[in-house]
């Protein structure tokens, strides 16, 4: 705990500042409800109010507050990347390790098997399904997660083949321990920092491939709010020099380059690994 | 508004003369002088040259030069480019002959005799007879066609040349609207090929020739210097680009890489307007919104409660936000302002939820809940417009869950399948074609599966009824009819609204079809 | 050298298995696609009789098994069948568009790559020095920009601001090289702009990451000067995770900018997937499916034997 | 470029660090890691640098250069070289220095050659940059140092990449390279530490003989010291920094002043007592056992093998041998592919997976490397209690309190040390960490394999009398793997040697030492420095003389 604080002291500028803004989208996300002057979808006043003291950042194009909208797309967006990217990985990590634990045909097999997933660009592969399946949300979920668990899995087993050939797991082996204990007590604790590493900038790709697949009309459904919907809304404005649509994206980039300032300095600090 | 706007916007307006704008203008106070200027600048004489740059947002790879393939704008407007049909909508919304010279119909309106115009050369040299149009009208009759204006054709029993410059059709019943289905963009006159037609060539009569046609990407012509027409297809050449994207449609535009565009985005019209070099061009036609409840569902079945839904919805709210008022407001009846019956002493519903309490009261259905399902597929915008219509509902009291379906599949799996779902409807030039494609209880399209004797007595009486008098008020009595006991809500007619660079001349614009009832490659020119 | 030939001989066919399998996934997941292609073709104006008679046309009615064995053996033969929609050659639907796509990646990969190497070099160079820093953070905003961001944001000032550009790629085949690059040059620099961060960080990271070995110390105990150190003795190791890193973005040049190719009316392969897909046009989908497929396995393998020649032990086996 | 500016004063030194600081980089703060330390070395001397790990000693010889490794910086104190103030002098300054007139062989040349290029391009390299030979010039001269070192084929070898070259080729070819500008000082930092013991009295023998013949001084790195008895002239002693004690070999060797030196040249020392012939039926019998990893080539072939209770059987042979292979097959890792294993005359499945808990109790094994050997995640309460709850069940108080036992047991107090993780721990430690984790399971059998090599030589010693002890009072049998015969003189009963994957002779430790020996236990043998000078120079001429008479005289596979 120590050690995490000294770190922190004496962390970067950059990297402190994507904690700090990593922090405040948190906090924004999780307390939307109480900061938020209106309700998510609730109709406030007329379409495209200028900025003003009642509504900070104006209206949009229905009428609804654009920073309430902006305050519950944080939530909506993280919460949905973030859920996301959590199933990316416990899918990725539990087969990247078996791969590496058990190796031979298993090895094999799964490599495969990743191999076609990857062989199908993922934006596309995810357009077939959501429109095979539709796009509610927990779909929108699952989909994303099985083709992103493919880099996750690449990745995890990278790092875990590292650590199966150490001696202590051949000591646990010796001792008769089962796959799960070496999976869970020998290899996970030691795969971590590029596991997490990886996690920031998973995070940051599923983001931006939600914003993509709402760009396109499949992401996250109205009337809730998500970033990447509300720019293809507005996108028009942009080219009058109108601010409304950059603010959602600014709120995606601010965020995305955040976390990689975090994970940049984390990868740092763990020197010697990559980022994919 | 200075003088300039307003006369500019004026001379925009359809229906107005040389005459009566000179007049108008003199009128607000202009001089003599600069009245002439903006109505010759607004009047122009059609010039001839230029490549003619249009953007539309339609258009995909799959698209085919078939007509009876046809459905959205790009291969309507790419068809009528090349190509002409028996009859034309004009300008003002008169069917006038176009490679008809002229017809003869019988009394009880079953048969009709069409003369065709002579000397009429296809692109390919060959002259058009009374085969051409014949194995035209056939590519979408019999029971192999999958044409979509099979069941346009359907009433034809049958369908002879007439010599080599005539043709002569009898209809199952009559139909005094019959040469307007004629003008239908799908029934182009191609040259024949045996017993088939060549659709596959592009060839027409029409006031271009396809030089190249890619899928999805965009199309080129050249003009044909033999155009029967005279006055029409000033453009040296044609090139009709697919640009999907409404942000880069408009960029196109602003950017000086397209002259024309469809579809401008509502919300950023009013500032497209104001760029230097651009100009808003709007119709106002038959095309409207709706949402479609099936009245052979419950809740739906019940009168009360469509009554309740009716009510609970503030279109002039809709209006504005949707359509940021490039429209009209929708009686609940398919027959707009543009149309010859459109019933102009119905009062116009409003919003009151009061008295939507009292029908879902009336109904036993206080506290209800239901789905809506649209996308922005059924038309631009209805998913912000049902979830704008959820917000005004619940203050009547009625929860509505807004289901956005994808948009792909939705005219497959949603639309005449969901109980209550957002649609759009171009519209037909008139109300016998627009009810019985609709409403009409045999109509294939019936999407409220509506069934209302009365309704269905007035259709048909209508339909052969050749006093003017007594037709308007049958078809008053059925806007009334489906106003208050059909399935449909109707809360908007959607103008047709379009980007032009001010280099564009252009007359009064047809209000029939979007892009000058489709025609705008050989009606505009570049002043 | 018969060990490399094996190496290679291995990947190729794990190669074709893996293509053979996403045949089977891509013609089964466009089997289950929901509403069908009449429908999607006529649209609202479908009714049963029409759909009926459209499917029989399409012989949509013979078991999903049959049309897969009819499918892959016209693959084969190098028949890549018809549209349904339109009945055109898929051939010829696809011709165009691959090349405009190939062309729209090769200029960006001929701009992006060597400046990320460069730019990755000079980074690993100058390591801890403001000049690394600010390629870092600069790169680092730049992939965490959404793509149609970047691209509107280029298009709002390149094009419609200064007007240096057009703003949509109108291509055709009749226009000379450089005009098409010229009309390809916004949506090639969107592209850069989102694939260079990625090489140029892992040539950064893979060169950095060998300068802690030890011939790097003896190379710099030999009293060679940092260039020649970096690109004689480190570069040449690096080279195989930064091949890997190129194709990787080589590969996403070729299938993934399905959004530049909206955002920029850019007619290549992505555009006439999604058509595709949303039209219901099963030969089409599966034609470009597999070929983005197969794109990705080649591209992979080339990476896979690239690797191989550039490592000496393989090269040069005892 | 021999010997630089001939006006110099003969007496002045080539180098002369005084006061030399150097700082290491520890998270955000800087140690001191050399403190102070003079160093003078005067052209044609070799000068040794002994001491254990952390003691500066590889630093120091870098500094000698100018340069600090990354996260290291030269904090004080003057480097003269050759009149030339080194500390803070321009990078290219030091530049045009290093390789021309100061050169570096490393540890491990397989490491320090550039895997992407070959051997004659890298010797050529400094001459051509720095200008002092053409291409073609530094060629011929590779093939002549080449040669002078007793390269095999000096004509070709240089065309071959790194990997396709034995190590102790690469090692020679490292000292050729060094060569190739005919520096003035060359620092040899630990060149023969990775090599088997056959394979290292060579290449120390053409390291002197090039010193020797082109006359140039030289710092000479090592922690063992008979190694650097061999080699060099004066002798410096190192301990964490510090400097213990300086003198002329002879002096160090012979008549050391500090104890600290004494304990040094104390090592190896340590007999275990003759334990007689083995009482009772064996422990471990191996009969007929031949392994291979997939498709290569057979690594064991033929092997018998015993093990009695309470008996320490040693396995001898150089990388290669396939002693650690034995290990693998024993443990049931690689299944062997002919043969049979018994366990007190019960038949053990060949593979892992076949073999039940109780089996795997009784059989523990020990590794080289401490350091991958423990999972860092883990604190030592884990590590040690893991055994006791997976095979006797112990939970709660009962294993807490076992664990504190077994941690008095290898010497370490329970209160300070059971919370803490494997990197707080010094490589001793940690290795008695290692052997507590085996005796938990109170095994009867521990595999050694190679447990000492990794260790600075006075834990080592610690070690192997920490594992005698606990042998005597557990009544434990061990197999000791290892390459050190230092090490198998001091603990075994029983020696088997082993040579490419066969027994080439095995039997009670004073049969197999004493004379006359199978000709490779003699190489074996008579390869291990002894801590006398002059040691190396008797036992090549005494090869020579051998040679001479016509006798068979084995060579290193290595050659």
């Amino acid at each position: 705990m120590q050690d995490a604080l000294r770190l922190l002291g004496n962390s970067p500028w950059s990297a402190r500042l994507g904690m700090l803004v990593v922090l405040f989208y948190v906090v924004v996300a999780i307390f939307a409800p109480v900061l938020t002057p209106y309700g998510e979808s609730e109709i406030v006043a007329a379409e495209y109010e200028p900025w003003s003291s009642e509504f900070l950042l104006g209206t949009d194009n229905l009428g609804r507050d654009m920073l309430t909208r902006l305050i519950y797309g944080a939530r909506n967006t993280i919460g949905i990347a973030l859920i996301t990217t959590v199933l990316a990985f416990l899918i990725g990590c539990v087969a990247g390790f078996l791969a590496a634990t058990l190796g031979g045909w298993a090895d094999q097999a799964i490599g495969r098997v990743v191999d076609v997933l990857m062989a199908i660009p993922q934006l596309i592969f995810a357009l077939l399904i959501l429109t095979i399946v539709g796009t509610a949300i927990p779909i929108l979920v699952v989909v994303i997660a099985v083709l992103d668990s493919t880099r996750v899995f690449r990745l995890s087993r990278a790092v875990a083949m590292n650590i199966v050939v150490m001696d202590y797991v051949e000591v646990a082996r010796l001792r008769g321990e089962g796959l799960w204990w070496i999976m869970r007590r020998e290899v996970l604790p030691n795969a971590l920092p590029p596991l997490v590493a990886e996690f920031g900038l998973r995070f940051c790709f599923v983001f931006l491939l939600l914003s993509a697949l709402s760009f396109l009309g499949l992401g996250i459904q109205p009337p809730t709010a998500d970033w990447g919907s509300m720019v293809r809304d507005n996108a028009t404005l942009i080219t009058f020099g109108d601010f409304t649509p950059i603010l959602p994206a600014a709120s995606i980039a601010l965020l995305t380059v955040g976390v990689n300032f975090i994970v940049d300095w984390f990868l740092h600090q763990t020197a010697g690994l990559k980022d994919e | 508004m200075t003088i300039e706007q307003e006369l500019k916007t004026l001379a925009s307006r359809r229906g107005i003369t040389r005459r009566g704008f000179m007049e108008r203008a003199l009128a607000l106070g202009a001089t003599t002088a600069l009245a002439t200027t903006l109505a010759d600048r607004a009047f122009a004489m059609p010039k001839r040259g230029g490549r003619f740059r249009l953007g539309l947002g339609h258009g995909s790879t799959t698209d085919s030069l078939d007509p009876a393939t046809f459905e959205q704008l790009y291969m309507q407007v790419v068809g009528s480019a090349a190509r002409n049909n028996l009859m034309e909508v004009g300008q003002n919304g008169d069917l006038i002959p176009e490679l008809a010279e002229g017809f003869d119909v019988s009394d009880d309106a079953k048969s009709w005799k069409f003369d065709l115009r002579r000397g009429v050369e296809f692109h390919n040299g060959k002259t058009l007879d009374s085969n051409d149009v014949v194995a035209s009208i056939n590519h979408h009759r019999g029971a192999d066609s999958k044409s979509a204006a099979k069941s346009l054709l359907d009433a034809i029993v049958d369908l002879k040349a007439d010599g080599k410059n005539a043709v002569t059709i009898a209809l199952k019943e009559g139909n005094a609207d019959f040469p307007f289905i004629l003008s239908d963009y799908h029934v182009a006159i191609m040259p024949a090929n045996g017993d088939a037609v060549d659709w596959e060539s592009g060839v027409g009569t029409g006031a271009y020739v396809l030089e190249r046609y890619e899928p999805g990407v965009r199309t080129t012509f050249k003009r044909n210097p033999n155009y029967f027409k005279t006055g029409y297809g000033h453009f040296d050449e044609v090139e009709v680009i697919t640009i999907a994207d409404v942000a880069a449609r408009t960029n196109a535009l602003t950017t000086g890489e397209i002259d024309a565009m469809d579809r401008v985005d509502l919300k950023t019209a009013h500032l497209l307007k104001r760029r230097e070099g651009i100009k808003i061009a709007e119709t106002s036609g038959t095309q409207h919104y709706t949402f479609t409840m099936r009245t052979d569902t419950p809740p739906f079945d019940d009168n009360d409660v469509r009554l309740a839904l009716k009510y609970a919805i503030d279109r002039e709210a809709i209006l504005k936000t949707i359509l940021r008022g490039h429209g009209a407001l929708g009686n609940d009846h398919p027959i707009g302002l543009s149309n010859r019956y459109h019933a102009s002493g119905l009062p116009q519903r409003a919003y009151d939820p009061d008295k939507a309490r009292h029908h879902l009261k009336k109904a036993g259905a206080e506290g209800l809940t239901i789905d809506l399902s649209a996308a922005d597929a059924a038309f631009a915008g209805a998913v912000d417009a049902a979830v704008l219509y959820k917000e005004h509902a619940a203050k009547a009291g009625i929860d509505i869950n807004v289901v956005r379906e994808p948009d792909d599949g939705y005219w497959a799996n949603v639309w005449m399948k969901k109980p209550y779902c957002a649609v759009y409807w171009g519209g037909r030039p008139t109300e016998d074609w627009m009810f019985s494609t609709a409403y009409s209880a045999d109509a294939s399209w019936n999407d409220t599966f509506w069934k209302h004797d009365r309704f269905n007595e007035l259709l048909l009486a209508a339909r052969a009824e050749l006093d003017e008098k007594k037709r308007r008020g049958m078809y008053e009595e059925m806007q009334a009819i489906v106003r208050d006991d059909g399935g449909v809500l109707i809360p908007m007619f959607a103008n047709y609204v379009m980007g032009l660079s001010d280099k564009i001349g252009h007359g009064q614009m047809a209000a029939n079809w979007s892009m000058d009832g489709f025609k705008c490659t050989e009606r505009w020119w570049f002043a | 050298m018969t060990q490399i030939l094996t190496m290679v001989a291995q990947r190729l066919a794990l190669g074709l298995l893996t293509l053979f399998v996403v045949s089977l996934i891509i013609f089964l997941g466009v089997e289950l696609l929901p509403g069908d292609l009449t429908q999607a073709i006529l649209g609202q104006a479908a009714t049963e009789e029409t759909v009926a008679a459209f499917r029989r046309e399409l012989k949509l009615d013979l078991p999903p098994h049959e049309r897969y064995v009819a499918w892959l053996g016209g693959i084969l033969q190098g028949d890549l069948g018809h549209s349904l929609a339109n009945k055109r050659a898929i051939t010829e639907l696809m011709g165009v568009r691959l090349w405009n796509t190939l062309f729209l990646a090769f200029i960006s990969a001929a701009v992006a790559v060597p400046l990320a190497l460069g730019l990755g070099i000079l980074a690993a160079l100058y390591r801890g020095t403001p000049y690394d820093r600010a390629v870092n953070i600069v790169t680092l905003s730049s992939i965490s920009f959404p793509e149609f961001f970047v691209a509107y944001i280029l298009i709002l000032v390149l094009a419609v601001q200064l007007g240096w550009f057009p703003s949509i790629s109108n291509i055709g085949e009749e226009l000379g090289f450089w005009e098409r690059v010229y009309r390809s040059i916004l949506p090639a620099l969107t592209l850069t702009l989102v694939v260079v961060a990625h090489m140029m960080r892992m040539t950064r990271a893979a060169i950095i990451n060998l300068m802690a070995s030890p011939y790097i110390e003896m190379a710099n105990l030999k009293g060679l000067p940092r260039v020649r150190i970096i690109v004689r003795h480190a570069l040449p190791n690096a080279l195989a995770p930064i091949i890997n890193v190129v194709v990787i973005n080589l590969a996403y040049l070729v299938v993934g900018v399905v959004i530049v190719e909206v955002v920029f009316v850019y007619p290549g392969l992505g555009q006439l997937l999604i058509d595709a897909v949303r039209t219901r046009d099963i030969p089409v989908v599966q034609a470009t499916g597999l070929f983005f497929a197969a794109a990705y396995i080649l591209l992979n393998l080339t990476a896979d034997v690239l690797s191989i020649l550039t490592n000496p032990r393989l090269l040069h086996p005892r | 470029m021999n010997s630089g500016d001939s006006t110099t004063d003969v007496r002045e030194p080539l180098l002369k660090m005084t006061g030399l600081r150097i700082e290491g980089q520890a998270g955000e703060r800087w140690n001191e890691i050399v403190r102070g330390v003079d160093v003078v070395l005067h052209r044609g001397e070799v000068l040794g640098l002994i001491g254990e790990s952390g003691a500066g000693k590889s630093t120091i010889g870098l500094a000698a250069m100018g340069y600090a490794r990354p996260g290291c910086r030269l904090s004080g104190g003057d480097i003269v070289f050759d009149g030339m103030e080194l500390r803070g002098a321009p990078e290219d300054r030091k530049r045009d220095l290093r390789g021309v007139r100061i050169a570096y062989v490393a540890q491990s040349a397989a490491a320090a050659f550039n895997p992407a290029h070959r051997l004659i391009d890298q010797f050529a390299e400094a001459p051509v940059h720095h200008g002092v030979k053409s291409r073609a010039e530094a060629e011929a001269d590779a093939k002549d140092l080449y040669r002078r070192l007793q390269l095999p084929y000096p004509e070709q070898i240089g065309y071959r990449y790194p990997h396709q070259v034995s190590g102790g080729q690469l090692q020679r070819a490292m000292t050729a390279m060094a060569m190739s500008c005919r520096p003035d000082l060359i620092v040899f930092d630990e060149p023969t530490t990775a090599l088997d013991v056959t394979t290292q009295i060579e290449v120390l023998a053409a390291i002197k003989d090039v010193v020797r013949h082109l006359d140039a001084a030289a710092i000479y790195i090592t922690h063992d010291l008979a190694v650097v008895a061999q080699m060099a002239d004066r002798i410096m002693v190192l301990r964490y920094g510090d400097l213990v004690e300086e003198g002329t070999a002879d002096q160090i060797i012979n008549r050391p002043r500090e104890k600290y030196t004494r304990e040094l040249l104390a090592v190896r020392t340590y007999r275990k007592p003759d334990a007689g012939p083995p009482s009772e039926a064996p422990l471990l019998r191996i009969e007929g056992v031949s392994a291979r990893y997939s498709r290569s080539a057979r690594v064991l072939e033929d092997v018998d093998l015993e093990i009695g209770r309470r008996r320490t059987v040693a396995v001898v042979g150089e990388s290669g041998s396939g002693k650690s292979t034995l290990a693998r097959v024993i443990t049931g890792l690689l299944p062997p592919e002919e043969g049979r294993i018994f366990f007190e005359g019960e038949a053990l499945p060949p593979a892992l997976p076949g073999r039940n808990r109780e089996m795997l109790r009784r059989l523990q094994m020990i590794y080289q490397m401490p350091d991958t050997a423990l999972n860092p995640r883990q604190r030592l309460r884990d590590i040690i209690g893991r055994p006791l709850a997976f095979y006797l069940g112990l939970t709660g108080r009962k294993r807490e309190d076992r664990v504190r036992e077994l941690l008095e047991m290898i010497e370490l107090d329970p209160d300070d040390f059971i919370d803490r993780y494997p990197t707080e721990l010094s490589g001793g430690q940690k290795q008695r960490v290692c052997i507590a984790r085996a005796l938990a399971a109170q095994p009867d059998l521990i595999i050694c394999d190679e447990v000492t090599s990794a260790l600075d030589q006075l834990v080592a010693e610690e070690i192997l009398k920490l594992l005698q002890r606990l042998q005597d009072e557990l009544h434990l049998s061990y197999m000791f793997i290892t390459h050190d015969l230092a090490t198998v003189r001091a603990i075994s009963d029983e020696i088997v040697v082993m040579l490419q994957g066969r027994i080439v002779e095995q039997g009670a430790r004073n049969d197999v030492l004493t004379p006359p020996h199978h000709e490779y236990t003699n190489l074996l043998l008579s390869s291990v420095p002894e801590m006398k000078i002059g040691w190396l120079d008797r036992t090549l001429a005494e090869r020579e003389k051998r040679r001479a008479r016509g006798e068979q005289v084995m060579e290193s596979a290595d050659r």
